[in-house]
């Protein structure tokens, strides 16, 4: 295990203190937590949106916390869940009397996590609701089962609620635009290279030279398939086909795209990819609106990518174009 | 059968020990079918419990339960936290006030705990998961109140997480990878017959 | 070697392409060249500025193309230096009458194009001035050798020269800002691992599992000293000290930091990184004006990162903060 | 002794061809000491080379020096294409509109193209780079005008590139590794005695 790190117990802790070091303007840590708000929290009147879960997914979630996006973001140790205290701690934060939306990836544990923090918020009288992003088309879903994982999609959830948030709607409101982007987002993910969880030391699978996996998640675990490898070319058009199908995109409709690394990749085969989306994307005659590429959620450093698409209509196009001023997200 | 906090500490701190040196081979077991995290989030959050539990004097079994519940609940995270979180404090619930307990007793505080994990993780039997090393030692317990036999329920526990191997993870990170997930032992399973594994050896020792 | 790409020889063709088919706001390609530029370019009354270097340094140079910035980059193969007619082209497409600079990183290579692209341009009648970006303190400076090599620092030279070319200056004045900003920073970077340049198909050097290289640079070749791998803080202590060595900043001095990652390095590591950059800082009285962390000049898919500090004044400060919006940098 | 086009054609051929053949060894060079791209520059450059003179004829000597130096130029990149670029155009203008050349008129083309390398590059003897090969070597054609023997030119260009590997680089990349440089052949050296090795073994054959 080669890694920038001290003690690998304290990497949570230490990220986010060099963190919040280099962007004091735009965020605080709540002291003596793994939370990360807006420097300026609680922004009253406001619903203010959390969001969180394990850590290695950076730059999520801090660095999607500020104006027009994140109110707040929970980290918990390296791939695990935070727990329900810190997220109370961070809905307490960021709580500015309009109540507060939690933006949850759609794992047992983020779940069970942030749905414990709900009740003991409630219990404080604060209002919460949920939403949970499960844009993984890699998993089937199916309602006997934990369904689909919540995966790259998640970052358009914050960018487009944090939006509609910015606005002063409503909890209701609020909810109902995050839920919308829930149902018109989709991801499909691959790897080519594992990666090590600090305190585990060694990594998470071990993969041929000439192998890769396809309907990756964001934790280092398999993927639904291994392969051999193929070119940029088949790996693209295997991902989006997967994503389109599950879409089912009318001509002329219009998406953002997101191209995203899993922490290793360089933009240089991430540029390669989305040379083959939009290629694919042109014969189709599905207009994109944006593209965005680069890393958003990551799996420490796993070499690999995800392709994203987002239905837009009008109103997900305005809030997505809307302007942001977080770590990782510009606008 | 009469069991007080002593049988408990020892039970939790046997159990701690044993999640410790087990932390490795329980990674092993999640990095397989899961993130890797599990004997990492068991080892920290019993190291607190030992920690919290060597350092309070109890008199109340309801106590250490919760003590144990909320400690698990707010240092382990992931789906392992809440759920072996919600299984303690469900125990004292039904253990309050109690000072020590007798095997039905101790069955009835298990059995609300086995329904808070199904609660709250809403798994079934056969899913892959936990449930599958609690439930049918729960069903044991209730069948054989007065006439428990611990080694029993130690290779019971030990059979039930063995035969995780053979199923199709339903539930938690491992029903992701669908038919893939078969040919491993599940993590949540081994750490639950770990559980019942050194209460067994506890209770097993106390005089009638 | 493990890749998301094609073949081998076409990755820069294609890479360009999915850039460009991303930002179609923000930039366009010159037709049947290697250059992007500014979708607006040239831009009429400014002075236009061109970058660019071998490929493999993504987002660099191209991310950096757009308002505030630069007006063309120029890529050439993987860690190759670009040739002169490419170069030249660049310098036609962006010359808005008010003259072009050219922002060379100090490689022979990149020396010897540019400077035969400027004299190309000379005798079409466009005025062009070039500046060399030394921002490596890793490597002794001397008249008798090749000198510093252009490392990340020189994205601040792109920043704040781009902010100066858009107020209207004249090619003069935009030249002695460049000079400035490369007079005031420095930069030292390490790795952990090796690159692959994809027609090479293997690494660059090999290094064992507790080995690292101090003293990088961004193009897969040995660092000036290999040693025992140490904790992210020893490490962070030895480079910044060899950069705050040679800057010579008074207490008090305000900076600018960069913690930049080489390409596979997660952005948890950084944020490690700097959590010491900024204990350092603060012991010794060093105000930081801002910090940007990420990946801004990559070496492909190094783990690795390197620290660069930027002295500020006034004028600095005011264009470090003036706008920006490129695909790689939003201000 | 008479030197033409098809002999320079027949020269940048197997010149071409010996580059395609050691594109890994060069680059393998490289990557000790530099970015690992000399082999891929230079195969690159030289088959556009290879292309360009095979589907073109020349009568003027100055011609095909220049059309190879412009190839170079445009087509190679890093250090050695403006480098080697430079070299041929310099001797294209010595040799333009002449027919054919004697020994004394391509010692006076590569002495043109020395000085061209060395007014781009500013490298100095000894700075590890491919001057180590073209200095000595242009010399002992300076000196030998009339009695070049083109095995001593293979074998001094030889010697000269292998000599490389003692010196510390001053100049290009190597020159960051500092005293870490020493111990490796420069690549750029290596492609120079290539450069001189074909010819020698083209010219060679030529019949005074
Ligand atoms: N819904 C569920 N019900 C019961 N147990 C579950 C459920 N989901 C997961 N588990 C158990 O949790 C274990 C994984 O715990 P852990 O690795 O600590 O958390 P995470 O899966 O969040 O990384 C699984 O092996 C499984 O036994
Ligand atoms: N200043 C210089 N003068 C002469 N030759 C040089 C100089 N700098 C570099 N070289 C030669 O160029 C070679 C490297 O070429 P190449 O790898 O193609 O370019 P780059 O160094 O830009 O990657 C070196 O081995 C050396 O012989
Ligand atoms: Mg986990
Ligand atoms: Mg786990
Ligand atoms: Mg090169
Ligand atoms: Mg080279």
């Amino acid at each position: 295990m080669k890694k920038l790190i001290n003690d690998p117990e304290q990497v949570v802790q230490e990220m986010l203190s060099g963190f919040v070091a280099a962007y004091p303007k735009l965020v605080k840590q709540v002291p003596n937590t793994s939370v990360v708000v807006r420097e300026e929290s609680p922004v009253q009147g406001k619903v203010g949106l959390v969001s969180g879960g394990g850590s290695g997914h950076e730059p999520s979630h801090a660095g999607f916390v500020g104006k027009g996006m994140l109110d707040g973001a929970v980290a918990g140790e390296v791939f695990t869940s935070p727990t329900p205290d810190q997220v109370l701690e961070a809905i307490k934060a960021v709580d500015g009397g309009k109540g507060v939306l939690l933006i949850i990836k759609n794992y047992t544990g983020d779940v069970l996590n942030f749905e414990m923090a709900a009740e003991l918020a409630e219990m404080e009288s604060i209002n919460v609701a949920k939403v949970i992003v499960n844009d993984d088309v890699a998993v089937e879903n199916s309602t006997y089962t934990t369904g689909r994982r919540g995966i790259a999609g998640t970052v358009f959830v914050h960018k487009i609620t944090g939006a509609v948030a910015e606005t002063g709607a409503s909890l209701e409101e609020v909810e109902a635009v995050a839920n919308k982007v829930i149902q018109n987002v989709r991801t499909m993910g691959m790897a080519l290279t594992p990666c090590t969880v600090p305190a585990a030391g060694k990594p998470s699978f071990t993969i041929g030279e000439t192998e890769m996996e396809i309907g990756m998640g964001i934790h280092g675990e398999p993927g639904i398939e291994r392969s051999e490898i193929q070119s940029a070319d088949e790996i693209t058009e295997a991902l989006l086909t997967k994503v389109l199908d599950d879409l089912n995109l009318e001509e002329n409709s219009e998406v953002a795209v997101l191209i995203n690394g899993l922490g290793a990749t360089p933009l240089l085969e991430l540029y390669i990819v989305n040379n083959k989306v939009s290629q694919i994307l042109k014969e189709k005659n599905i207009h994109v609106h944006e593209t965005f590429i680069g890393e958003y959620m990551t799996s420490i450093e796993m070499a690999g990518c995800s392709i994203s698409l987002l239905k837009l209509d009008e109103q997900l196009k305005e809030l997505l174009d809307a302007s942001a001023n977080t770590a990782a997200f510009r606008k | 059968m009469e069991i007080g906090v002593e049988e408990i500490k020892q039970w939790l701190q046997q159990l701690s020990q044993t999640l410790q040196n087990k932390k490795e081979y329980l990674t092993d077991l999640d990095q397989a079918i899961g993130d890797g995290d599990h004997g990492l989030n068991m080892a920290r959050g019993f190291k607190e419990v030992s920690v919290k539990i060597e350092n309070t004097s109890y008199t109340d079994l309801g106590l250490i339960f919760k003590d144990t519940g909320m400690t698990l609940l707010t240092k382990v995270g992931g789906a392992s936290g809440p759920l072996y979180g919600t299984a303690f404090i469900k125990c004292a619930t039904v253990l309050t006030g109690k000072v020590t307990m007798n095997v039905s007793e101790l069955t009835d505080a298990l059995e609300a705990a086995l329904n808070g994990i199904q609660a709250r993780g809403k798994a079934n039997l056969f899913d892959k998961t936990m449930i599958d090393v609690w439930e049918p030692v729960v069903s044991y317990l209730k069948d054989h109140k007065d006439s428990v036999d611990w080694e029993d329920v130690m290779r019971l526990s030990n059979e039930k997480m063995e035969a995780t191997k053979d199923l199709e993870a339903k539930k938690g990170r491992a029903s992701y990878l669908g038919k893939r997930s078969i040919g491993f032992i599940d993590p949540g399973a081994t750490s639950s017959a770990y559980f019942f594994t050194e209460l067994s050896k506890v209770l097993k020792g106390v005089s009638k």
